[in-house]
């Protein structure tokens, strides 16, 4: 029965797929997202039956490659992921069926249709892979899908850089991954994914380049660049798919592995928490000072990961110690934040997404005003805020309280060294949460507050409702995950002991409800309209209302050490002895600084030694055969060395 | 949810709205007198609460529906949070009431849109106002948290509640590292609540004020609502505090003479506090506001070498 | 009959001269020069393969030697000569990477790797001593054709040094006589086939005449792309 | 048996000589190919292999399968081959004149390598893999431009001046024969039962200069240089075809190595082989990293995967060879498609450079996505089959070392990094913004009209509208040339969805034959 479900939601998809590439009109779009939309219901169904009863359905395995069958399982883990795919895909498929109308062409059109089904495909397929092979399959399918996504709009400048970017570095992730799961293949004998009892020295190079091929995925700093590049060149609702679910597969993976070994050691929890710490905390840093929405967000997706990271290490650190229920409390928190992520982060991508589409910039500081103009969004908008805030009572509160509680117990442990550590690293993680409230106080405040800042703001209009009804289920779910959040962690098999926000709610929603009633009530004479005070100056001007960079100036000026600028000259001379000077600039600009130092000094080595290369293939047939000769000679050299 | 935490519910609530805004103005003398003022009288903060309700609302044309929302919210968000802290008597703890982490995301939630409203109107107090007070407030949070942490970790819970249960029924604190967390939670209490050195309440003055310039735009029964709300949020720390390093008098049973007695004890507890606060206000200048995080890395300190004693310990 | 001695004596002179007009292919500029180095060098391998024949008395030998003198003493050179006129060049003046001065220093280098290599890889195999020279002279006359084909600018020159480098191979292969017959044949055959083919198209490169280079402009289309 | 063959190819060949219509020469080459496929597809089924047919013909799982890639290769190159000389003809490119030579070498070409292939003397191996350089050069120099004679000369001397080592090699293996078993052979059957009684130093020897001659016929670096040359400057056709003698060199090198796996040299070979694979890997991935030029990126490519067959060659386990064989398939599938839809658009640009290249997929659109997926294919990620192929390659490897495995990997990045590179700069200029309302109201048109029974003659009206706005320099495809391109992707695509048991069963049988397991 459960299979027919899985069963069910695959062809579903791959007929989305199909579709749109037979047919180019509006109607094949529309039954590609129906299609979509059937998906998400059936998997919902499929996920949540394996969840509550815990039976495990069997697929039995389809034959592949002689010696390789490729199968599928779905344990509770893999049941935990299906579910967040299906909680995020209906919104995602609803608004796109408006959004993708946007496109520039009608074969773009069916085109982003058929490749969002299929990358919706490769996610649930990884998730549901039974070996390395199949995982590994998908995992590829899954990039090449995504990265098509990116490349819509191919022919900006920008948008080239950043598939070509995101392109290299998801190869990378792959060949790590690749790397990772042929060792462990050779340890174990088999491409399945079972339990590795081996001792943690075995496992500790398959454990590294695990890491890294996660991490790159999931956007760890240093890793994270792709993701500040991809997100504004895809298409809103692609980012959604692409932060909301996508970052979260790799989580899975590595959660994949993670939870397989039977002995980890301690430095791989304090390695995680480190990387999950710095991303958190860059992350946010970072967002705080960008102007491109989509840009904030995917900063904000970096900050996100690494909170769900430190929340695997912290797993780790607390197996290691022998603190079971503290384990299970931190991975119960990682998995609840990845899965409530999911859910507002595809809500503000989408919002972002028709924010974009009303005023035809992403440059925050253009924005304001648009709750006026475009009410339902900016509801649906400051909904995601308050989530990705962690405010209560709604689910990223909840996620967020889980690995707090995890952390404020973990003093339990018994070495000081590793004491000292956790308490760096809950400030760090405090400090993450407080500066995500502050930057999407700056960012629904600036975009949807006050006055329009510029003439497109003004001439916003709300969009359609499919884009409306689309934000608003994961929106929904947002507030009733964090409402639900105990009974929901309960139902998911987690005893955990948790506060209940739904009372917490209740108490809330009934307090402000008696307020407003008994003021009311009580209410004389009633309110009056009048001029925002200015200081005595007549009308206000959308130039002196605070902008995105003033807001976010206190906190650039006590991180300035992060915040570096760098001067950049760029001149041209007439001549080539530099004398006679024809124009150049000069600019201040913020240090990138994983960029500079990180990126690109071993691109530009790599393009470097290319160039030589390059040349060596000259044209010039004595060249060859000089090659030829000394290789010659070097073989004899080799062979008789040999002998 | 038993009889003993309804009662509680409905008491803890009800003494912390009535008697907060009182401390507000007891700080306000103090520092009068520290100036050589005699200062409004005391009960004038009541006055001024009532006038305010009585006045219509003035909202900006340029100001939405969060303007509107903030304050109900406020007020209500500060309501519940008075349910989290035990002033003069500890019940059974029911449902997770009383966790100290939720407790602290309930203060920010109120933050929250208290900058929103700050920036709604559109004026550049308000952002300015609502820039720095996230800002500060991203800065003072993991020493905050390191604190609350400590807290829990000597008190061997989460839970408010039972963590005063713990402390309950002794003159002097349980563990001498109490202290240490107490001078953490006394800094975060000024920082917290708007003082001097971070914030000067009493001017409006746009170098100095972070606090008044994100409600400067509010009105009538609205500003009412939020200065209420200040208050009880003043009080609610100020609860803490006392109860963690001064508990003498903390009640753990229903019983209406030691409710009683217990209660004013507190007030007169607080009454001290507040004394101190004043005189602590007084004593110092305001600070630059890039200055402000070595301020807070100072609580910071104490907070992380309480959990490191303890450790050790 | 004569001494195989006296006759192994010879041939041990013999694979001196063929080294010597080895060096002399790599370093002479004149071609026509370098044509007639090779030419006699390649009959003093039909000489070296005669000389064979009468110590063996294998007549494959004497066939081969025949051929040898047949294709690569008279055909191949004719052919080549008949180029060289056609294209109205007479000189190779230009080295590439090496001046005929280091050029024939490494040769010597070249010849030494081969003496080495050859001891360690013959090693313990019951062997004859002429074999083990005939090797060794086989695999620098080789090496020494590659360099020739490197360190020479003009077609004519490189297709030279690949039939020195083939002198060389067949050098080698003298001395292992069982190889079929028909073997031998066929590789004379190749290397007939590969001459003409290389020359005729060393034609198109290194022709002076106006009438290619106005064939190569039309073409103009498949140029002018490739910078290099 | 194989004078029989060259006699029967022969009076074939020359038949060949005497039409004179584009079209029957064209038949003929299909034919030949096709007929080649057929005979090896029949040898496959009927056949008690190994066995040997007349004295110097041998046939087994290996030989017979290489030639099955062979024919399949040529049989779509001959198709695709029509419609591409017309226009290189048409273009006056090519001399008219030299169709004739041209159609000759193309046959003489598959005959050679056929015979070479399954003669079971190494020597007779050895000299028809030289004349198939010499008929592959003929092919590269047809267009009679210097550049082409200049790649033609570069491929000559080259592959054939490394060629004579491997002679000196088979005079090695020849003495050693001959000390071992009395008398010299160069029979493979007969070398293959006695290879563990050689002398290893000598055989090893012997291996080093047989892989100096397969390795240059193969393109492996640094005996590489002709190919990029010759693939960026000869017609796609040609190129194709000297690509498929690359498999030639491979399958010299497996044979070697198989006859070494028994001796103790093994090791020391195979460290030969990796070292020389993944040199060239690197070369390879180096060089197309900058590569401005479509052929020559899709040549360094082709050097890049014989880098990572001569690895899994080297490794030197079962499990390993069988997939450097399928790999060995796939490669020609997938290479054939990148070379056609490159030729394509090299007919529509008239170069290959990526400057050069404008409006990709406004006017070749179904090129322009043959080589996106063709660069898919062949930078090894799924749904293709280069993909389970290199990750089992990469598994056996890490045997040898997870360090190797690694930078094999990293290499392959930026093979990938090259080809997305390449793509994403050539694809993406755009000068015509893109109207598709036109495109919709002549749809309109149809579905109005729909039922009144003139919708044909719409239909016609409409399609001579577009035939006429046909955007300016637009090349017409000829559908000769698209479908071999489709043919091979979806070949390609299909086995990376269902490995067929016979295939499965023939790679086994081969491992089998040479001696592993």
């Amino acid at each position: 029965m459960l299979e027919v479900l899985m069963y069910g939601a695959i062809a579903a998809l791959i007929s989305g797929t199909v579709l749109p590439l037979l047919y180019r009109s509006k109607n094949t779009r529309k039954a590609s997202f129906g299609l979509s939309l059937i998906s998400s219901v059936l998997l919902l169904g499929f996920a949540g039956a394996i969840l509550y009863t815990g039976k495990e359905p069997v697929f039995p395995a389809i034959r592949y490659l002689p010696g390789l069958d490729f199968t599928l399982a779905a344990d509770r883990l893999a049941a935990g992921f299906i579910l967040l795919i299906a909680a995020v895909v209906p919104g995602v498929s609803i608004y796109s069926i408006e959004y993708v109308e946007h496109a520039k062409s009608e074969a773009r059109k069916n085109l982003q249709a058929a490749l969002t089904n299929l990358f919706i495909l490769a996610m649930l397929m990884v998730v549901l892979a039974g070996n390395m092979v199949g995982f590994l399959i998908f995992w590829e399918i899954m990039s090449l899908s995504s990265l098509l996504l990116v490349l819509h709009d191919y022919s900006s400048e920008e948008n080239k850089k950043a598939g070509f970017f995101y392109f290299v570095m998801t190869n990378i992730s792959t060949a790590f991954l690749f790397l990772g799961f042929i060792i462990l293949f050779r340890l174990t004998g088999s491409a399945e994914f079972g339990p590795l009892e081996y001792s943690a020295s075995e496992l500790a190079l398959p454990f590294l380049f695990l890491f890294i091929g996660f991490g790159v995925k999931a956007g760890l700093v240093p890793f994270h660049k792709w993701l500040p590049y991809a997100h504004p060149a895809a298409p809103s609702s692609v980012s959604a798919l692409m932060s909301g679910v996508m970052l979260k597969v790799a989580v899975y993976g590595f959660l994949r592995f993670l939870l397989s070994v039977s002995t980890p050691e301690l430095w791989w929890g304090v390695l995680i928490i480190t990387a999950g710490s710095l991303s958190a905390l860059f992350g946010v840093i970072y967002a705080l000072k960008e102007n491109d929405i989509k840009r904030l967000l995917a900063y904000s997706s970096i900050e996100n990961i690494g909170i769900i990271f430190t929340g695997i290490g912290l797993y780790v650190i607390f197996r290691v110690e022998g603190l079971e229920s503290l384990a299970l409390l931190s991975l119960a928190g990682s998995c609840f934040h990845a899965f409530n992520h999911a859910l507002f982060k595809s809500l503000l991508f989408l919002c972002a997404g028709s924010i974009v589409h009303a005023t035809g910039t992403r440059k925050i500081e253009a924005f304001g005003g648009l709750v006026k103009s475009m009410p339902a969004t900016s509801a649906l908008f400051m909904v995601g805020s308050v989530s990705i805030a962690a405010l209560p009572p709604t689910n990223g509160f909840a996620g967020e309280l889980l690995l707090y509680q995890a952390f404020f117990q973990s003093f339990a442990v018994t070495n000081p060294l590793l004491t000292v550590f956790l308490i760096i690293a809950l400030s760090s993680f405090a400090l993450t949460g407080a500066l995500a409230a502050a930057l999407f106080v700056k960012l629904f405040g600036i975009t949807c507050l006050a006055m329009p800042r510029s003439e497109k703001s003004s001439l916003a209009k709300e969009v359609p409702k499919h884009m409306l009804i689309g934000p608003a289920i994961p929106a929904a779910l947002c507030i009733l995950g964090g409402l639900f959040s105990k009974q929901l962690l309960s139902l998911a098999g987690w005893e955990i002991e948790f506060p209940d926000l739904l009372l917490l709610g209740l108490l809330l929603g009934l307090i402000y409800a008696a307020l407003f009633l008994i003021i009311r009530s009580k209410e004389t004479s009633p309110a009056r309209i009048s001029e925002t005070w200015g200081c005595g100056i007549p009308t206000l001007a959308p130039y002196m209302e605070y902008s995105s960079a003033g807001f976010s100036e206190p906190l650039v000026m006590i991180f300035k050490n992060i915040y570096r600028t760098k001067i950049v000259h760029r001149a041209e001379y007439f001549d080539r002895q530099e004398s006679l000077f024809r124009n150049g600039n000069v600019e201040i600009r913020l240090l990138r600084f994983f960029e500079e130092y990180l990126y690109i000094p071993p691109a530009r080595a790599i393009e470097s030694f290319s160039k030589y290369v390059s040349k060596l293939q000259n044209g010039k047939l004595d060249s060859y055969v000089l090659y030829a000769f000394l290789a010659v000679i070097v073989l004899i050299i080799a062979t008789g060395g040999f002998v | 949810m038993n009889i003993s935490f309804l009662l509680f519910a409905l008491l803890n609530p009800l003494f912390a709205l009535l008697a907060a805004p009182l401390y507000m103005a007891l700080i306000r003398k103090v520092k009068a007198y520290a100036q050589g003022r005699r200062g409004p009288k005391l009960f004038q903060v009541y006055y001024d609460l009532r006038k305010l309700m009585q006045k219509e609302a003035v909202y900006s044309p340029t100001s939405s529906w969060i303007m509107r929302f903030t304050p109900y919210l406020n007020l209500s968000t500060l309501l519940v949070c008075s349910l989290f802290v035990p002033l003069v008597f500890v019940p059974e703890p029911a449902g997770g009431l009383g966790n100290i982490i939720v407790f602290l995301y309930l203060l920010a939630l109120e933050r929250f849109f208290t900058a929103l409203g700050g920036l709604d109107a559109g004026s550049a107090f308000g952002g300015m106002g609502s820039s720095r007070s996230m800002s500060l407030a991203a800065v003072i949070e993991p020493t905050m948290v390191i604190s609350f942490a400590a807290l829990a970790f000597v008190l061997k819970s989460l839970n408010l509640h039972q963590m005063f249960a713990l402390t309950a029924g002794t003159v002097l604190p349980i563990s001498p590292t109490l202290v240490l967390v107490s001078i953490s939670l006394f800094i975060i209490l000024i920082v917290e609540t708007g003082r001097l050195p971070v914030d000067n309440p009493a001017t409006h003055l746009e170098l100095t004020m972070i606090n008044e310039a994100m409600i400067l735009e509010q009105t009538g029964k609205n500003l009412a609502l939020l200065e209420l709300a200040h208050a009880l949020k003043q009080f609610l720390l100020m609860g803490i505090l006392i109860n963690t390093i001064l508990p003498v008098g903390l009640s753990t049973e229903i019983d209406a003479g030691k409710i009683a007695v217990s209660a004013l004890l507190f007030l007169l507890k607080a009454g001290l506090l507040a004394i101190i606060i004043g005189l602590f206000e007084s004593a110092l200048a305001k600070m630059r506001l890039f200055r402000l995080p070595a301020f807070y890395v100072m609580a910071f300190f104490f907070s992380a070498l309480t959990i490191l004693i303890e450790v050790f310990a | 009959m004569i001494d195989p001695l006296f006759l192994e004596g010879i041939i041990k002179i013999l694979f001196v001269f063929v080294l010597i007009s080895a060096g002399l292919i790599i370093s002479t500029r004149n071609l026509s020069s370098v044509l007639t180095t090779y030419t006699i060098q390649s009959f003093l391998l039909a000489a070296v393969s005669f000389l064979l024949y009468l110590i063996d008395g294998k007549s494959q030998l004497l066939l081969l030697a025949g051929l040898t003198l047949a294709s690569k003493v008279i055909l191949i050179p004719y052919f080549i000569s008949r180029i060289e006129e056609k294209i109205k060049i007479g000189r190779d003046l230009h080295f590439a990477y090496l001046e005929p001065t280091p050029s024939l220093l490494l040769s010597i280098g070249l010849i030494l790797l081969s003496y080495t290599f050859l001891s360690k890889v013959f090693e313990g195999l019951p062997l004859t001593k002429l074999f083990f020279f005939g090797a060794v002279i086989g695999l620098s006359l080789t090496l020494m054709g590659m360099l020739v084909m490197f360190s020479r600018k003009k077609v004519v020159t490189k297709a030279l040094g690949y039939l020195s480098m083939e002198n060389g191979v067949l050098m080698f292969g003298l001395f292992v006589t069982e190889l079929p017959f028909i073997i031998e044949v066929l590789i004379i055959i190749d290397l007939v086939i590969l001459v003409m083919l290389t020359t005729i198209l060393a034609v198109g490169m290194d022709s002076s005449i106006e009438e290619y280079r106005q064939k190569f402009r039309k073409l103009q289309v498949w140029t002018g792309v490739e910078s290099q | 048996m194989i004078r029989y063959y060259l006699l029967i190819m022969g009076i074939f060949l020359a038949l060949g000589l005497i039409p004179k219509s584009h079209r029957l020469m064209n038949a003929l080459a299909a034919g030949n190919g096709m007929l080649h496929l057929i005979m090896s597809c029949v040898a496959l089924l009927t056949f008690d292999l190994p066995g040997r047919l007349g004295e110097s013909l041998y046939l087994d799982h290996l030989n017979l399968y290489v030639e099955l890639i062979t024919a399949l290769g040529f049989s779509a190159a001959a198709f695709y081959a029509k419609g591409y000389t017309d226009s290189l003809m048409e273009a006056g490119e090519l001399d008219p004149k030299n169709l004739k030579t041209f159609y000759l070498a193309f046959n003489l070409l598959l005959v050679t390598a056929t015979v070479a292939l399954f003669s079971d003397n190494l020597a007779l191996f050895w000299i028809f893999a030289e004349l198939t350089t010499v008929c592959a050069a003929m092919l590269v120099a047809i267009l009679s431009a210097r550049e082409n004679i200049d790649a033609a000369l570069k491929y000559v001397f080259i592959v054939s001046g490394a060629m004579l080592f491997a002679f000196l090699g088979l005079i090695f293996l020849f003495t050693l024969s001959e000390q071992t078993l009395g008398e010299g052979t160069l029979n493979w059957t007969e070398l293959a039962v006695h290879a563990s009684e050689f002398s290893p130093a000598l055989l090893l020897a012997s291996f080093t200069f047989m892989f100096i001659g397969f390795g240059a016929k193969a393109g492996v670096a640094p005996f590489h240089t002709w190919l990029p040359d010759a693939y960026a400057r000869a017609p796609s056709v040609s190129a194709i075809l000297s690509g498929l003698m690359q498999n030639l060199g491979i399958y010299g090198i497996i044979r070697m190595y198989a006859l070494l796996r028994e001796s103790s040299a093994a090791p020391q070979a195979s460290s030969i082989l990796i070292a020389a694979g993944v040199f060239s890997i690197a070369l390879a991935s180096f060089s197309m990293l900058q590569q401005r030029n479509l052929k020559r990126l899709i040549a360094f490519s082709s050097v890049e995967h014989m880098g990572l067959l001569l690895i899994g060659i080297g490794i030197g386990t079962p499990l390993a060879l069988f997939w450097t064989l399928f790999y060995m398939l796939v490669h020609v599938l997938v290479k054939e498609t990148l070379l056609f839809s490159a030729g394509i658009l090299h007919r529509q640009y008239r170069s290959n450079m990526r400057e050069d290249m404008k409006d990709v997929f406004k006017l070749q659109p179904r090129a322009a996505w043959g080589l996106i997926l063709g660069s898919i294919a062949i930078v090894g990620m799924p749904p293709f089959p280069l993909f389970p192929a290199k990750f089992f390659i990469l598994l056996e490897s890490a045997a040898i070392s997870p360090y190797l495995t690694l930078i094999v990997l990293l290499t392959l990045i930026l093979a990938a990094a090259s080809f997305a590179n390449f793509l994403l700069k050539a694809f993406s200029k755009v000068t015509v913004e893109e109207e598709e309302n036109e495109e919709e109201d002549h749809r309109q048109i149809t579905r109005t009209l729909a039922g009144t029974g003139e919708i044909e003659l719409e239909n016609v009206i409409v399609k001579a509208g577009r035939e006429k706005d046909r955007l300016p320099g637009q090349y017409m495809v000829r559908n000769g040339m698209r479908v071999p391109a489709i043919f091979m992707l979806a070949l390609a695509l299909a086995l990376g969805f269902y490995f067929p048991d016979s295939l499965r069963d023939l790679l086994n049988a081969i491992i089998l034959e040479l001696g592993y397991v």
